[in-house]
């Protein structure tokens, strides 16, 4: 059988078929729109698309606590925030998202001041239910992401949005945002999909002195202004997202319902891309991107993660690890040719073998180390471990380029008298060991910083004690740095010597190898308008049918 | 013109030791209205004709030569179908062990109309009642009721009259009866028996009466043919055969048959016939048995399986122990034994109580030694791992005090004693026949020289020549050992060859007690008559002829 | 027949020690498990406050009697707890993804039967010949597949190479609605509505799934059907059945076969709970929204109350099923309640 | 004295005859044997023979199919499969076998005290076991192996865990039909206190249909590790082991790099294949009632 049959018969009028699995909803009386029972929507309608996605969506609320990575793509596609990121051109032709733009969504215009930020909201801009959306909303969500705690209090830190006191809803239309001190981080960290808009009435109303977030009503249903709402949520399985036409926040999506279907197995995707019978395979592995990008089949967009890398954590606890000589023994020793091409399949940006002179900010930046075990070997030799030391090489269960890398890393460290055993760590207790006891001697780790720089990146993962120093680097000068450049503007004439000062610690220091910057893969096949976005996970409102 | 004849018949299976030819030229007639009774032990291939006759070998026979004709159909050359017709409509068979012969989860009545359908007799509508008509037919009560009934509900006895309703159903001409009594209860089989004569006097059928009992051979049939490894050895009037029995197997299975009047020696061929050892009885008692008495907890309620059992047994003394299964002879002795705890009551053992040292405990107690005990089924009571040298140096081992070579000497004595070739010893119990591992069990048995030596009905599993033998070979060790024997057996004729005194039990209870010939001659109660009555009486020696069979009482 | 309630009565007793076992030994396995869900709610980028916090809201920060008193407490009132991984309480998604284990275990079952008993027949009714070793090597054969294998290489013959399956990715390509929610069984529920297209839709998904596990089932089934049949054919009463002239197929079907059923039921029971169990893999290849792959996504993420739920159920439905195979029992067999223990 | 003549077996065959027999009489039986001496061959030499190093990586031969020099092709990261596919058969074997080892001796000692003995002992026993079965097996396997660590002893012990029911059941149940036996009693009356008629004369019966078990079992513990590694339990890489390698070759099927799935998965299938068709083999084998 194949997609054309199928097609075809679906076109031929049959009452049920075809249909996009509504009567599960209705027959739960959901009753959300009773008439789409009788809308004709197939895959190969011209405004409908499907994504298939690997992981599974767990909440309809990004506040909520516990809720997953792939679950954001809900607050990208149904909310809006104040503002947005603009959108520019590859050199490969594929589109991004612009991070040197800040771009109107909910807001029409917005004034800075020294010590605040007034928010004008458009006045079309409307909820679903047709209620107008009001600074009060803005106030109550952006109050909710600082209360709850968890991520997106952390996230709004990050951006220094940390006391309710600070949101004001100077009038219907008009928010006012006090800073505690002005930042380079604060305006990029309201386009980032955490504080997003939730109608505040309609979720008040749900609320309960047990629940005063509405936490368990927005678990489950959307409530917000954004380009889609969700019609439909089969947890685990699939959502279903219906254009919202009334939309303030931007222009008008191209497709009218968007399917967004898990499915684990990356060799279904793949296969169902390849067929034909999805729109767009988000996510996917380096192999299949490779090839599929080679036989032309299908559009591949492949595009170099910003802010993020894949890289080796030595962890200072861990004797051997304090030595200088070792890390760069290690450091000299990764074949990462060979592991560039056999965990990343050569897509991404090789992060090897860069310059010894430190002429630019642009991060992430090329280390100054390459395959050489001769040298790997000198180093050994200086180092207080010349007869070598035995190591676990800790790696997380199903992140996929953590195993052949690891296994190649094992392969030469052993030439320098490095023996390892690779632990595999239950994706459950990987967070765990290796970024909040830190006690892993020497692993995999790869973090992505959303807001783009480099000193954000340093905050996180070469700052004593931060989440993501996963190799318990302690260095004051860094804290220094890092403290002084974080929201300094990158114009400020201080802020590329502090920048590549830091790059000259990370270089010498190496508490992190980086091996590469990984590639977010994305194949679509007969839809177009696909945008790279930071926070990787699909945002359908650019998409159309080509 | 014969009804049924058989020529020449040789009959195959196909072992992993090769071929094995089961039947030999086997010539065989039978007459309309006449029973044929074929006689033979185990292995002599009186079943295997008969199942060759109706085609239904089983798998690996097969029909190597002969002709097998009945009322003119080659039943040789016979269709399958044709054969199937034949089958229960022409021929019928009933069989030994009648529970296991119905299949246990349909009604019986339903078996019945299964074979009546089968043969065109009944209809769906009549079914039900054809079926229940023949049930009356082998006088069971109640049919209607009885219809409804699941082969476990019934009795064995009643089991094996279903059987029989079952096989004539469909008016066969001739009904085959393959040990129809075997593991049925002494007043039972005769109950049984009766009924099939009386069936085939009444339908004047022709009949086959397969059995390895002399006695009901001659009590039933006309003609007799004696089997013997798969070979016609004589064949004659019933009453001729018994009277004189010409050839020579003939005549040692007709002398080995116990009977009235015959003594344990009298047995044996004439050849192999020793003076009997005297009876030397102690007058002090070596066991007494007070107010024994044992309840079983079960989910009805409690049940008394012996209700205050005495009697004692005299040092150097046989004592049988007779009653019906169910009677609570096994639970007696397995008390006495010390396998089982008593509810209450004393078992004194020269003058100490055993009682009081419970079962689990007595393994280990040096008085273990004093008591042994003779299974009935030897192959049962072997390990089937162990060599039969093993068997009898176990209690050596364990409760006797000799060295590795003192007890390897001593098997070989032990052996010797019983009469097992010591080239036996290294072999495991199914490379041995069923004599010969008797006679293991009763090596080990003897092997710590016990004082008493329960013998739980030691040849029930023998053939009757076998039996002879082994019966003999315990009067022998009695006189040598100086042992005390409780015979426990369901068999009057076999306890009397053997003890002094008799114990008769029924439900629990001791009904009777007494020397041999007082109980045996003239039983104070009517159970034991009845007992007695029921046993097939073979012909002992002149005159057996064929009584009419008493008519025989619904169940 | 007084005898068979008391029966099914003493098998219920008999089974709430296992139920309370179940219980202890689950909650003592999940607490083992390693991972925090506290750091797991708490979420990326979330330090060790926020961790502590969750914790605290969570009640992992109590003793572990005070947490398993807590857990039954909850138990009772039928609350399974949420789920970590999916946001959804467990009894909801138990609830719905039961169904979809169950519909495939069962057409398993059914193909496997429907297979392996006529085998095992004719095997039992040749026994030693070709078609006897044939029967041993295909069933022998079938359960020495490791299930995701088979699996596997199921989908890359008709799927990607034959296209003759649909995509693997669940009980239902989307194209199609899901039936109105009858019994849960898309097969059952579509046919109810009478829409035969859906019907096809959902057994074009079902059938390699329940091929692959249909497989693993094969041997046992024949294996006992033979067994049992031989001895039932051996067996005193079919030689009286065929002595009274019963034919081949009345002798084999109504006496034989009957009796061998017994034991057979037996073993399906068996079988059904294990192949409940071995659906675990074959959900995970097949993308089957089934109670198995929730368990294995519940365990690798250290999902405490998925995995409670889960277990559980499965040790509730393990009960009934023997339960249930005892009452069945009872129906074939007259015998059951008369027995002496 | 007379029937001696008359029924004297013929002298008792050898052992070796017997074997022999078993092989001659069924076909399958022969090949079963085969298969595992080709298995024992691959485990006991399998590091020897085999004609690459399996860990030996080699980037740009990597994902290259069956050919000459690479008789089952190369995996992703270009490791010789064939060699991975021979070197593995060790570690699998002795999973299973140390896992059937383990659970045949907790079983037997479970079982032979619950059968034999009975009443509180069989109770509390049984009830165990139940609790035991009621969980999805594979599921109490993942769960212990989670809970324990991430090894490959846990994953014997999880193996052996699972399986103990089926010995325990077993032996119960061939205890119990036994214990009242008339060679147990035998020995009993022999002198014999309760464990050693337990152990020497009643658990050696019980013997042939436990082989049958241990076999069916040891394939079923291959398949049962193998699963754990193929949701990434157990075993850690770059150990090479069946499971495993079909795991990681499974994301390779659909690009067309079949090899490196279907020649681990079908060795495992040869092996589990192999116990299997053993199972019926042995048991004629070790019941000595079958040599006539």
């Amino acid at each position: 059988m194949t997609q054309g049959t199928r097609r075809g018969d679906a076109g031929s009028g049959t009452t049920r078929r075809g249909f996009l699995g509504m009567t599960g909803a209705a027959a739960a009386g959901a009753g959300l729109l009773p008439f789409l029972k009788v809308l004709p929507v197939q895959a190969g309608a011209s405004d409908t698309a499907v994504v298939v996605i690997g992981g599974t969506i767990n909440s309809l609320d990004l506040h909520r606590t516990g809720t997953n990575r792939p679950s954001y793509e809900v607050a990208v596609n149904c909310y809006d925030r104040l503002v947005s990121f603009g959108t520019k051109t590859l050199p490969d032709g594929s589109l991004s998202y612009d991070y040197s733009q800040i771009v109107p969504e909910l807001a029409e215009s917005w004034d800075i001041a020294e010590d605040s930020i007034t928010f004008h909201l458009k006045p079309a801009a409307r909820f679903w239910d047709g209620t107008p959306v009001t600074a009060e909303d803005v106030r109550w969500s952006f109050e909710r992401a600082v209360t709850v705690g968890g991520f997106p209090t952390v996230q709004m830190k990050a951006g220094l949005l940390e006391k309710p006191e600070q949101f004001e809803a100077v009038d219907e239309k008009t928010f006012k945002l006090h800073l505690l001190r002005p930042s380079k981080l604060t305006l990029p960290d309201l386009a980032v999909p955490v504080p997003f808009v939730i109608n505040s009435k309609l979720a008040k109303a749900h609320a309960t002195a047990k629940d005063p977030w509405a936490m368990d009503y927005l678990h489950k249903t959307t409530a917000g202004s954004g380009a889609f709402k969700v019609v439909r949520w089969d947890p685990g399985q699939q959502l279903v997202y219906e254009r919202n036409d009334d939309w303030a926040g931007g222009p008008l999506p191209g497709l009218k319902r968007v399917i967004i279907r898990e499915v684990p197995n990356p060799s279904n995707r793949r296969a169902l891309l390849e067929r034909g019978d999805v729109q767009v395979s988000f996510g996917m592995p380096d192999k299949d991107a490779q090839e599929l990008a080679r036989s032309g089949k299908v559009q591949v967009s492949s595009t170099p993660i910003e802010n993020c890398i894949n890289c080796v954590g030595l962890n200072y606890k861990f004797e051997p690890f304090r030595d200088s000589n070792v890390r760069k023994a290690v450091a000299c020793a990764i074949p990462y040719q060979a592991i560039f091409e056999t965990a990343a399949y050569g897509q991404g940006t090789p992060m090897w073998g860069g310059k010894p002179e430190i002429d630019s900010i642009a991060w992430p930046r090329p280390f100054p180390y390459d395959t050489d075990l001769d040298k790997a070997k000198e180093h050994m030799a200086k180092s207080g471990f010349a007869s070598g030391f035995e190591v676990p090489f800790s790696i997380s269960l199903g992140i996929d380029w953590m195993e052949p890398t690891a296994l190649l890393i094992q392969e030469s460290l052993a030439k320098i008298g490095i023996k390892t055993t690779i632990d595999k760590i239950p994706g459950a207790n990987w967070r765990t060991a290796s970024l909040v006891e830190k006690r892993l001697p020497l692993h995999l780790e790869n973090f992505g910083g959303w807001l783009n720089y480099p000193c954000y990146y340093f905050y996180w993962t070469y700052e004593k004690g931060h989440l993501f120093n996963s190799s318990n680097y302690d260095n004051p000068e860094i804290e220094t740095l890092v403290g002084e450049t974080l929201d300094m503007q990158t114009s400020n004439p201080a802020y590329a010597p502090k920048i590549k000062r830091l790059f000259e610690i990370a270089i010498d220091d190496l508490p992190r190898i980086p091996l590469w910057q990984p590639a977010l893969n994305v194949g679509t096949n007969g839809v177009s308008g696909y945008e790279y976005w930071f926070h990787r996970v699909p945002d359908v409102r650019g998409l159309k049918r080509s | 013109m014969a009804l049924l004849d058989i020529r020449d018949l040789a009959v195959s299976f196909r072992t992993r030791r090769g071929t094995v030819e089961a039947v030999r030229g086997v010539s065989l007639s039978v007459a309309r209205g006449e029973t044929l009774a074929i006689v033979g032990e185990s292995g002599s291939g009186k079943s295997v004709t008969s199942y060759a006759l109706m085609r239904i070998l089983d798998a690996g026979g097969t029909i190597k030569a002969g002709e097998l004709t009945y009322g003119g159909v080659d039943l040789r050359r016979a269709g399958e179908r044709e054969m199937a017709d034949i089958r229960g409509r022409e021929i019928s068979m009933i069989f030994q062990n009648p529970r296991a012969a119905l299949n246990p989860i349909r009604k019986v009545g339903r078996q019945i109309e299964d074979v009546l359908l089968r043969h065109g007799r009944a209809t769906r509508l009549n079914a039900r009642a054809r079926a229940i008509e023949a049930m009356e037919a082998v006088r069971i009560r109640e049919a209607g009721r009885r219809y409804h009934a699941y082969p476990f509900e019934l009795s064995g006895g009643m089991c094996q009259r279903v059987v029989i309703a079952l096989a004539l159903a469909c008016d066969p001409k001739l009904l085959i009866a393959d040990e129809p009594t075997t593991g049925l209860d002494v007043t039972t089989q005769k109950a049984v028996m009766d009924l099939v004569a009386e069936l085939i006097a009444e339908r004047g059928l022709s009949a086959i009466l397969i059995t390895h009992d002399l006695g009901l051979a001659a009590a039933y049939s006309d003609r007799v043919a004696v089997m013997r490894r798969g070979e016609l050895v004589e064949e004659g009037a019933a009453a001729e055969i018994f009277a004189r029995p010409q050839h020579p197997y003939t005549q040692k299975l007709v002398a080995a048959t116990p009977r009235q009047g015959v003594g344990v020696r009298e047995l044996l061929p004439p050849e192999a016939r020793t003076p009997a050892p005297p009876p030397r009885i102690g007058s002090r008692p070596l066991l007494e048995v007070v107010n024994l008495t044992k309840t079983f907890e079960t989910g009805d309620g409690p049940v008394q399986a012996v209700k205050r059992v005495s009697f004692e047994i005299r040092q150097s003394e046989s004592v049988g122990l007779v009653g019906e299964s169910g009677c609570g002879k096994s639970t007696t002795s397995a008390m006495i034994m010390r396998l089982l705890d008593p509810t209450s009551g004393a078992i004194l053992f020269d003058g100490q109580d055993l009682a009081e040292t419970p079962a689990r405990r007595f393994a280990r107690d040096p008085r273990r030694a004093q008591l042994q005990l003779v299974f009935q089924d030897a192959t049962d009571s072997l390990n089937p791992r162990w060599s039969a040298r093993a068997s009898i140096a176990d209690p050596l081992a364990r409760l006797g005090r000799l060295d590795r070579r003192a007890r390897r000497a001593c098997v070989e004595e032990l052996a010797e004693l019983v009469g097992l070739p010591g080239e036996l010893l290294d072999r495991f119990p199914h490379q041995l026949s069923g004599g010969q591992k008797a006679r293991v069990g009763i090596a080990r048995a003897i092997a710590l020289e016990p004082k008493l030596l329960i013998l739980d009905e030691p040849t029930a599993a023998l053939d009757v020549s076998i039996q002879a033998v082994v019966l003999n070979l315990l009067v022998d060790l009695k006189a040598r050992l100086g042992m005390s024997y409780l015979f426990v057996s369901h068999d009057l004729q076999v306890v009397r060859l053997l003890c002094d005194r008799i114990v008769v039990m029924r439900g629990g209870e001791v009904v009777e007690q007494g020397p041999a010939e007082q109980v045996m001659g003239a039983p104070a109660s009517d159970y034991t008559r009845s007992l007695l009555e029921a046993a097939p009486r073979p012909p002992s020696g002149e005159a057996g002829s064929r009584g009419l069979p008493p008519r025989a009482v619904p169940l | 027949m007084a005898g068979r309630p008391k029966t099914i009565l003493s098998r219920i007793a008999q089974a709430l020690p296992v139920v309370v076992g179940v219980v202890i030994v689950t909650f003592l396995l999940t607490r083992a498990l390693p991972g925090d869900p506290a750091v797991y709610f708490a979420g990326p980028s979330a330090d060790q406050n926020s961790i502590a916090e969750v914790r605290a809201a969570l009640g992992l920060d109590k003793p572990l009697p005070e947490q398993f008193i807590l857990y039954v407490g909850q138990l009772l009132h039928g609350d399974l707890g949420q789920s970590i991984s999916t946001g959804q309480p467990v009894a909801v998604e138990l609830a719905r993804r039961l169904p979809a284990s169950l519909e495939l275990t069962l057409l398993a079952l059914l193909l496997s039967c429907s297979v392996a008993v006529p085998l095992g027949v004719l095997a039992a009714t040749r026994p030693g010949s070709w078609v006897d070793h044939l029967c041993r090597v295909l069933v022998t054969a079938g359960v020495s597949l490791p299930t995701f294998f088979t699996g596997l290489a199921l989908i890359y013959l008709f799927y990607y190479l034959l296209g003759l399956a649909p995509t693997p990715i669940g009980r239902l390509d989307f194209l199609y609605l899901e039936p109105e929610r009858v019994t849960g069984f898309f097969l059952i529920d579509a046919a109810l509505a009478g829409d035969w297209e859906t019907w096809l839709g959902a057994l074009r998904q079902i059938i390699l799934p329940a091929i692959t596990l249909g497989l693993f089932t094969l041997a046992p089934i024949s294996r006992i059907t033979r067994a049992s049949m031989l001895q039932a054919l051996s067996s005193d009463y079919v030689r009286t059945a065929r002595a009274a002239g019963l034919t081949g197929r009345t002798v084999v079907y109504r006496y034989a076969f009957q009796n061998a059923l017994l034991p057979v039921l037996t073993t399906l029971g068996m079988v059904f709970s294990f192949s409940l169990g071995a659906n675990v893999l074959v959900e995970k290849v097949f993308a089957w929204p089934g109670i198995g792959s929730y368990a294995v996504d519940a365990l690798v993420v250290s999902d405490y109350a998925a995995v409670q739920g889960f277990v559980l159920a499965m040790a509730l439905l393990f009960v009934a099923l023997n339960l249930a195979i005892d009452i069945a029992y009872t129906l074939v067999d007259p015998r059951i309640g008369f027995e002496k223990r | 004295m007379t029937d001696l003549a008359v029924d004297r077996p013929a002298p008792r065959p050898s052992a070796l005859r017997h074997v022999a027999y078993v092989l001659r009489s069924n076909p399958l039986t022969l090949i079963a044997f085969l298969l595992l001496a080709l298995l024992l061959v691959a485990a006991l030499f399998g590091p020897a023979i085999a004609p690459y190093d399996p860990y030996a990586s080699d980037a740009p031969a990597a994902l290259q199919p069956p050919s000459w020099s690479h008789w089952f092709g190369t995996d992703n990261l270009g490791r010789d499969v064939f060699s991975r596919v021979l070197v593995a058969s060790r570690l699998d074997l002795a999973i299973s076998v140390s896992a059937v080892a383990l659970s045949f001796v907790m079983g037997s000692v479970l079982g032979a005290a619950a059968g034999y003995w009975g009443g509180w002992t069989d109770r509390l026993t049984s009830r165990m076991l139940d609790t035991i079965m009621a969980f999805p097996l594979f599921v109490l396997a993942m769960g212990i192996v989670s809970a324990l660590g991430n090894t490959v002893e846990n994953v014997v012990y999880a193996t052996a865990i699972i399986n103990v029911p089926f010995y325990a059941r077993l032996v119960r149940a061939e205890v119990n039909i036994r214990r009242e036996a008339g060679f147990a009693l035998a020995a009993r009356l022999s002198g014999n206190a309760d464990w050693r008629v337990l152990a020497l004369h009643i658990f050696p019966n019980a013997l042939p249909p436990m082989m049958v078990q241990v076999s069916l079992n040891l394939g079923w513990a291959i398949l049962n590790a193998a699963g754990l590694s193929f949701i990434g339990l157990g075993v850690r890489p770059p150990t090479a082991e069946w499971g495993i390698m079909v795991a990681e070759g499974a994301n390779y099927i659909v690009s067309g790099e079949w090899w490196m799935a279907v020649f681990p998965g079908a060795a495992l299938m040869l092996a589990v294949f192999t116990f299997n068709l053993l199972g019926d083999g042995l048991r004629d084998m070790v019941d000595p009632r079958l040599r006539t």
